[in-house]
């Protein structure tokens, strides 16, 4: 019993780190631009087909591939900025809700075009092994991928404590106004924000991918990460890093314990719970900023 | 800028009032009415059946429209609500024997009431974060349609009795259309009319700036919740013509993408105006039936493709469609309609 | 002089109508003589589609609808469907219309799509209902309008009550029979003696919850199973450990899921990667044991098994198998089992629309289709299928079906032909109340 | 350095703000803008930082030369990359970034690396209060610091000119004085002209060599600041004296002639 209690919270901590992966991007774009992005699911779709189109038709080596997918992805990202979002500015946010969720499904029907409804194998890049102490496991591959989503989550830190773009962003972020006096073009702000948020939907995508193998279904991870930005607070990296895995966790004790009890299914609808129950206690996340409204 | 047909001046409140203000405009409602009443004399069943998707759908966003576009509430969960009285209905009649009416009205009333307390995060929280509450509505609401086995025969779904009142069994496509019908009329003559009252505007302020309404002293909370009450009262009367209408009702009918959709369907008819949620819907609908119609044609010109390419295309319509209305015309057809009218009011004179 | 020319111009034309007609009257003359494939087919008969083309569940759906599609393609380059007019006794040929749709796995557009297709010109008198959404709205209406409905999941209770909905597939709760029936042996012949446990996976949709009966949990309980629980897939599993470690902490020995290859290979994948499977097996049902599951599990698609009840794709000396592979390579559509099952439906609605003609004659309508459907021989797909057969209160055409395994790398049948069990809504395995 | 001639701004191209406004900046001097709320100085401020944009203005009509070059609806970073620092009106600080954060944002657009630091080094030498400062956030510190980071943000740019929109609005008269020294000291040390728009006339007239008169979107007096300083009517509208040195009477009737003429 408490071996697997600690082998759902372990999974759960690296199943997190995942999300915590996806919703980084979500932050970045919010930083800026303060527009929630349900796209960022299918940013990821789009890194995954890329990669997969690159390294496995197409035959590139690894490394090659995941550059040029990752370059992909940038001009994606900087292509969405400036057709679809750029127009949208000053409108209600019902608008760039919409705009972002039509995106999401462009994306998706983009990847049924490409590789239709099935499932396409990737060449492997993470090790496939798995560390065990006892009986608890640990995936090689999901243990990567939290490495890379927790020196993420330093280099975006440090990027935004100390970059000068990253200064910029969140001087953008709070008056755009100031920030254009200042002789900061506001668009590119944004523009790099959305490519910060495409490489990384390019990075989550082929990580996930690479384990999963490509398929259209992969951006509904996208709404996960948005559940677990919003419990986190929409501009607070730390809360997204730590709310991750606290997900993550809730899942698998939830699959593990619950599921059982009640015919399955609430690993999928326990995090939207925790999110209703947070948003009615503390409306602004657990470590968002409150915003002071004035009339 | 509104303006009354030339001519046209009103002496009294009650004109003042008035929807229909002309004969001509009397004329033209009697004949739209005769028109679309009598219909499935000369139409095909597929036009019915179309007609008949389209009336549930302008229920469903009618109620939408009310919380959505004048009070301002964004909800990704319509589809969920539309679900709850579909499901209500059915059950109510199955085995509590109400009679049809009775069962409809009662799903209208239970939905508005879940609706209810699925809007309580609303009066602390807004915007973008009462969009995620409504959307955890729709998947917690869909959890239950699928795990409540007992109530709502999980994925087999519930096969639904033919709906009679006043002796008239609703079991050809024909009546089953004028029943759609009527309710739809029925809610585009409410949703009109509650706008006009009280409850509307304050709604509208509350849209504008909650708390300057709060200090005008509406009551935002209660009108919060009232507009959660309303729409989802539409969304669960919608569910219960729905579930009558097709006979059927699984979960699958009530996803998350259907939530969306409408909300799609509202941009891209014009937020805040009865007339956009119409044109919405109709012209969201048309799209889809021309996709449906011209992929099997494109699929069959172009078979290296193969159908699941021309199938996708539906989705990429309704995203590029809805991204198209956001960019180049955020005010929906509703307001393209507003300015030809105006147009053809002021006719030849431009202003 | 205006009107010498119209006299002209009206003799002229009367001579061209009179060289035409009898040129013409000549040539059918001619085409008397000749074979069936000279003269013109004399009428249309139309088949609609509605089919999961995009969404969850469309990797199977669509190369069902391919099959299907090629399967009409070729009949109508090959002149239609040729059959012995009962009245004249003469061969005749009749063309077919077919019209496609896709629901997105979503009910919504079932209602349009259907009405349209269905009130079409010329009318329908059979369609395939790919989508399980589909499957389950449509029922009452093609028994309404008279239009044989072929299902193609067998999860759906559409077919019971028996209406003009048919199913060419073992229903999805005999599948789960099937399961446990090998695992029971298997079970045995490892030596163990106590009741080993089984564990359901699903997913959130009618496909993957379609299984679980309470009619299969009875069949599996009175194997001397014991059922631990119901755990859930989700359709994009970043990591299935949660659900395996639950299910073993609960006892089972055995899990089965109607789940399709994205799921099923990431199973495999899990269970391989935490070293369990030698104490759960995994088995797939018959859309998670494509052959594509080689492909992109790899080696840890080993020692997963699966129900079926297709023949193989390299069963090439079966006519059937041969005839639907030729079929598929003409339309260059990818081969494997999902082929040989949209093959097969195509076969059997095409065969059913032939058996018609030959009793009926031109026009045929849905009720001659329904009674064709009907006949007591059942159908003969080559191999492609077990046999086919309906009568008056059995809509569920196949009986039969097998299990298989991956083993080296390949999809190799690893037990006999399995008779499932009656699985009727108030049949034998109805729970008693 | 700053040149307007003619110039008429439109608000949504139907609100005439600004009527044929001419104005002059010359090189390393101080000249400051006075007026009444609403005369149209912040707009005219905003047409020459470009940021009517966003406000939905315009000019419609007349030229705006910076160092010679021409710039009416330019986008504000070309006029930002001209050297032009803006210190808006309300202490607009960004609230969440620290003090030298917000310094350092004001040396976005210059070189960065070493030079960065050695301005951050002349901005504290100008404001030593912002040293002590530098780590807090800028939200929580006091109003005439949030003003000595603004300013001092806008010096990060090596500006040639400075356009400073009421930088003595709600600060106490000390504060205000010391900020005085400190633009002075900046217009004599750094040779930057600077447009100075005030209503407190008496400290703007203090630092500006000319000043020019505001109302209802015209200029309508102007001259050195000498000479304003005598001006009867500057002297009682402004700087609330009476010709004689005595508080206004209402009772003038003088008052409404002398304010007629100007609006004409």
């Amino acid at each position: 019993m408490l071996m697997s209690v600690a082998e759902g919270i372990i999974s759960g901590i690296m199943i997190g780190g995942v999300y915590s992966l996806v919703a980084l991007g979500i932050v970045v774009v919010f930083k800026s631009t303060r527009v929630i992005t349900f796209t960022q699911g299918g940013l990821l779709l789009m890194g995954a087909i890329t990669g997969w189109a690159l390294l496995g038709p197409a035959g590139l080596p690894v490394g090659l591939g995941v550059v040029l997918t990752l370059a992909a992805c940038a001009f994606l990202g900087m292509c969405l900025d400036r057709f679809t979002l750029r127009p949208i500015i000053g409108q209600p946010i019902l608008a760039s809700i919409m705009v972002t969720i039509a995106l999401a499904w462009l994306f998706d029907s983009v990847g049924t075009l490409i590789i239709g409804g099935g499932l396409r194998p990737y060449p492997p890049l993470l090790p496939h092994g798995t560390y065990k102490w006892g009986r608890v496991y640990i995936s090689q591959s999901l243990l990567l991928q939290f490495i890379i989503a927790v020196l993420l989550f330093i280099a975006f830190t440090l990027f935004y404590k100390y970059g000068r773009l990253g200064l910029a962003m969140r001087g953008t972020a709070e008056d755009h106004t100031v920030v254009q006096s200042l002789g900061i073009k506001v668009t590119n702000i944004f523009s790099y924000s959305w490519v910060i948020a495409a490489l990384s939907g390019g990075v989550s995508g082929i990580l996930l991918a690479s384990t999963l193998g490509a398929t259209v279904g992969l951006s509904g991870i996208g709404m996960k990460a948005l559940v677990v930005v919003l419990i986190g607070g929409m501009e607070s990296i730390p809360g997204v890093i730590l709310m991750g895995p606290i997900i993550g966790i809730l899942e698998n004790l939830s699959i593990q314990f619950l599921d059982p009890l009640v015919g399955g299914g609430l690993g999928e609808v326990v995090p939207y719970a925790v999110m209703l129950i947070v948003l009615l206690v503390k409306p602004y996340g657990l470590f968002g900023l409150k915003r002071i409204e004035r009339i | 800028m509104h303006w009354v047909p030339c001519g046209t001046y009103n002496v009294n409140y009650r004109q003042d009032f008035a929807i229909f203000r002309t004969k001509p405009h009397w004329i033209s409602l009697v004949v739209f009415l005769l028109i679309l009443f009598t219909l499935p004399f000369y139409c095909s069943r597929y036009m019915l059946a179309l007609l008949s998707t389209i009336g549930i759908t302008i229920i469903a966003v009618q109620g939408l429209g009310i919380l959505t576009g004048y009070g301002g509430q964004i909800s990704i969960g319509q589809a969920a609500f539309m679900g709850t009285g579909a499901y209500l209905s059915v059950i109510l009649m199955q085995r509590f024997d109400f009679p049809f009416l009775l069962a409809l009205f009662s799903a209208g009333i239970g939905s508005g009431l879940v609706g209810v307390v699925f809007g309580l995060p609303a009066l602390r929280i807004k915007g973008f974060y009462l969009a995620m509450s409504t959307l955890a509505a729709q998947l917690i609401l869909g959890w239950f349609f699928l795990h409540l086995r007992g109530i709502t025969g999980g994925t087999e779904g519930l096969h639904v009795e033919h709906a009679s009142f006043a002796g008239i069994t609703f079991n050809t496509p024909q009546n089953k259309y004028w029943l759609v019908m009527v309710f739809t009329l029925l809610a585009i003559f409410f949703a009109k009319n509650l706008m006009r009252t009280k409850v509307g505007r304050a709604l509208v302020a509350i849209r504008d700036n909650d708390l300057a309404a709060k200090v005008m002293g509406i009551e935002v909370a209660l009108y919060k919740l009232l507009a959660f009450f309303i729409s989802c009262f539409f969304a669960g009367i919608a569910g219960a013509v729905y579930a009558h209408y097709i006979g059927f009702i699984s979960p699958v009918q009530f996803t998350l993408q259907d939530s969306i959709l409408y909300l799609g369907i509202l941009i891209v008819g014009g937020m805040g105006s009865i007339m956009g949620a119409i044109f919405g819907t109709v012209f969201m609908k048309l799209i889809e039936e021309f996709v449906f119609v011209i992929s099997p044609m494109l699929a069959t010109w172009f078979p290296g493709f193969g159908a699941q390419f021309f199938a996708a295309l539906s989705l990429a319509f309704y995203a590029i469609i809805i991204i198209l209305f956001l960019v180049f015309e955020p005010r929906g057809i509703n307001h393209l309609w507003v300015v030809l009218k105006n147009r053809y009011r002021l006719y030849p004179f431009s202003h | 002089m205006r009107m010498k020319m119209n006299v002209w111009l009206l003799l002229l034309s009367l001579g061209i109508f009179l060289a035409g007609s009898s040129f013409g009257l000549f040539g059918y003359a001619l085409a008397q003589e000749k074979g069936v494939l000279d003269r013109d087919p004399i009428g249309s008969v139309a088949i609609f589609e509605i089919n999961d083309l995009t969404g969850p569940t469309s990797d199977s759906c669509v190369p069902h609808h391919n099959g299907i599609w090629d399967v009409i393609r070729d009949v109508n380059e090959k002149g239609g469907i040729i059959y012995s007019d009962p009245k004249t006794g003469k061969k005749e040929r009749v063309k077919i219309n077919f019209e496609w749709g896709d629901n997105k796995a979503q009910a919504g557009p079932v209602p349009t799509l259907y009405e349209r297709m269905a009130n079409a010109s010329p009318r329908p008198i059979i369609c395939y209902m790919g989508s399980s959404a589909a499957g389950e709205t449509t029922p009452p209406w093609t028994q309404r309008d008279k239009i044989v409905q072929i299902n193609a999941g067998g999860g759906q209770p559409g077919w019971y009550p028996p209406r003009y909905a048919f199913t060419i597939n073992s229903d999805y709760p005999g599948n789960a029979c099937t399961a446990a029936w090998w695992a029971m042996k298997d079970w045995k012949s490892k030596g163990h003696t106590e009741a080993p446990g089984w564990a359901w996976f699903t997913l959130d949709i009618p496909y993957g919850r379609a299984t679980i009966k309470p009619e299969s949990e009875a069949y599996i309980k009175s194997l001397g199973f014991k059922i631990v629980g119901t755990w859930t897939m989700p359709f994009v599993p970043v990591d299935t450990g949660a659900q395996f470690r639950s299910m073993i902490d609960a006892g089972a020995n055995y899990c089965y899921g109607n789940l399709v290859i994205l799921q099923q290979q990431k199973l495999m994948k899990d269970v391989t990667m935490l070293g369990l499977k030698e104490k759960i097996q995994v088995i797939a049902c018959p859309y998670g044991i494509m052959e594509d599951i080689i492909k992109v599990a790899g080696k840890d698609a080993e020692g997963l098994v699966g129900v079926h009840n297709t023949a193989f794709p390299d069963e090439l000396d079966k006519p059937g198998v041969k005839w639907a592979h030729d079929i598929t390579k003409k339309y260059k559509h990818a081969w494997n089992s999902d082929s040989i099952l949209g093959c097969a439906y195509g076969k059997i609605m095409v065969t059913a629309i032939k058996w018609a003609l030959e009793t009926k004659g031109y026009p045929v309508t849905g009720e001659d289709v329904y009674n064709s459907m009907l006949s007591p021989d059942g159908f003969d797909t080559g191999g492609l299928l077990p046999p086919v057969k309906f009568t008056q209160t059995e809509r569920r055409g196949i009986w039969k079906t097998h299990m298989r395994g991956v083993k080296d790398g390949k999809i190799v049948r690893i037990s006999e032909d399995f008779t499932i069990p009656d699985m009727k809504p108030g049949g034998p395995w109805t729970p008693k109340e | 350095m700053l040149k307007i001639s003619n110039v008429e701004v439109k608000y949504s191209n139907v609100i005439l703000v600004l009527k044929g406004v001419s104005l002059e900046v010359p090189d390393e001097a101080v000249v400051c803008l006075l007026g009444a709320n609403g005369a149209g100085k912040t707009t005219l401020i905003r047409a020459v930082s470009g940021m009517l944009k966003t406000q939905l203005g315009k000019v419609t009509d007349g030229v705006i030369e910076i160092g010679g070059q021409r710039v009416e609806n330019q986008s504000p970073e070309v006029i930002a990359a001209l050297r032009v620092a803006q210190v808006m009106e309300g202490r607009r600080v960004l609230e969440q970034l620290t003090v030298e954060e917000n310094l350092k944002l004001g040396g976005y657009i210059g070189p960065g690396g070493s030079r960065l630091k050695a301005d951050l080094d002349r901005v504290y030498d100008y404001f030593p209060r912002l040293w002590e400062l530098k780590t807090r956030t800028s939200g929580y510190i006091s109003g005439g610091e949030q003003q000595m980071v603004v300013i001092g943000r806008a010096l990060m740019t090596h500006p040639k000119l400075m356009l400073l929109d009421e930088p003595s609005l709600g600060l106490a008269p000390l504060m205000v004085k010391s900020i005085y020294e400190v633009l002075e000291r900046i217009n004599r040390e750094e040779k930057t002209s600077m447009l100075l728009v005030e209503q407190n006339a008496r400290i703007a007239l203090s630092i500006a060599s000319y000043g020019y008169i505001m109302e209802s979107g015209r200029i309508v007096l102007d001259g050195a600041a000498e000479k304003l300083k005598d001006n009867e009517d500057v002297k009682e509208f402004y700087l609330g004296l009476s010709a004689v040195g005595k508080k206004k009477s209402y009772k003038d009737v003088k008052h409404y002639k002398r304010r007629k003429r100007w609006l004409g």
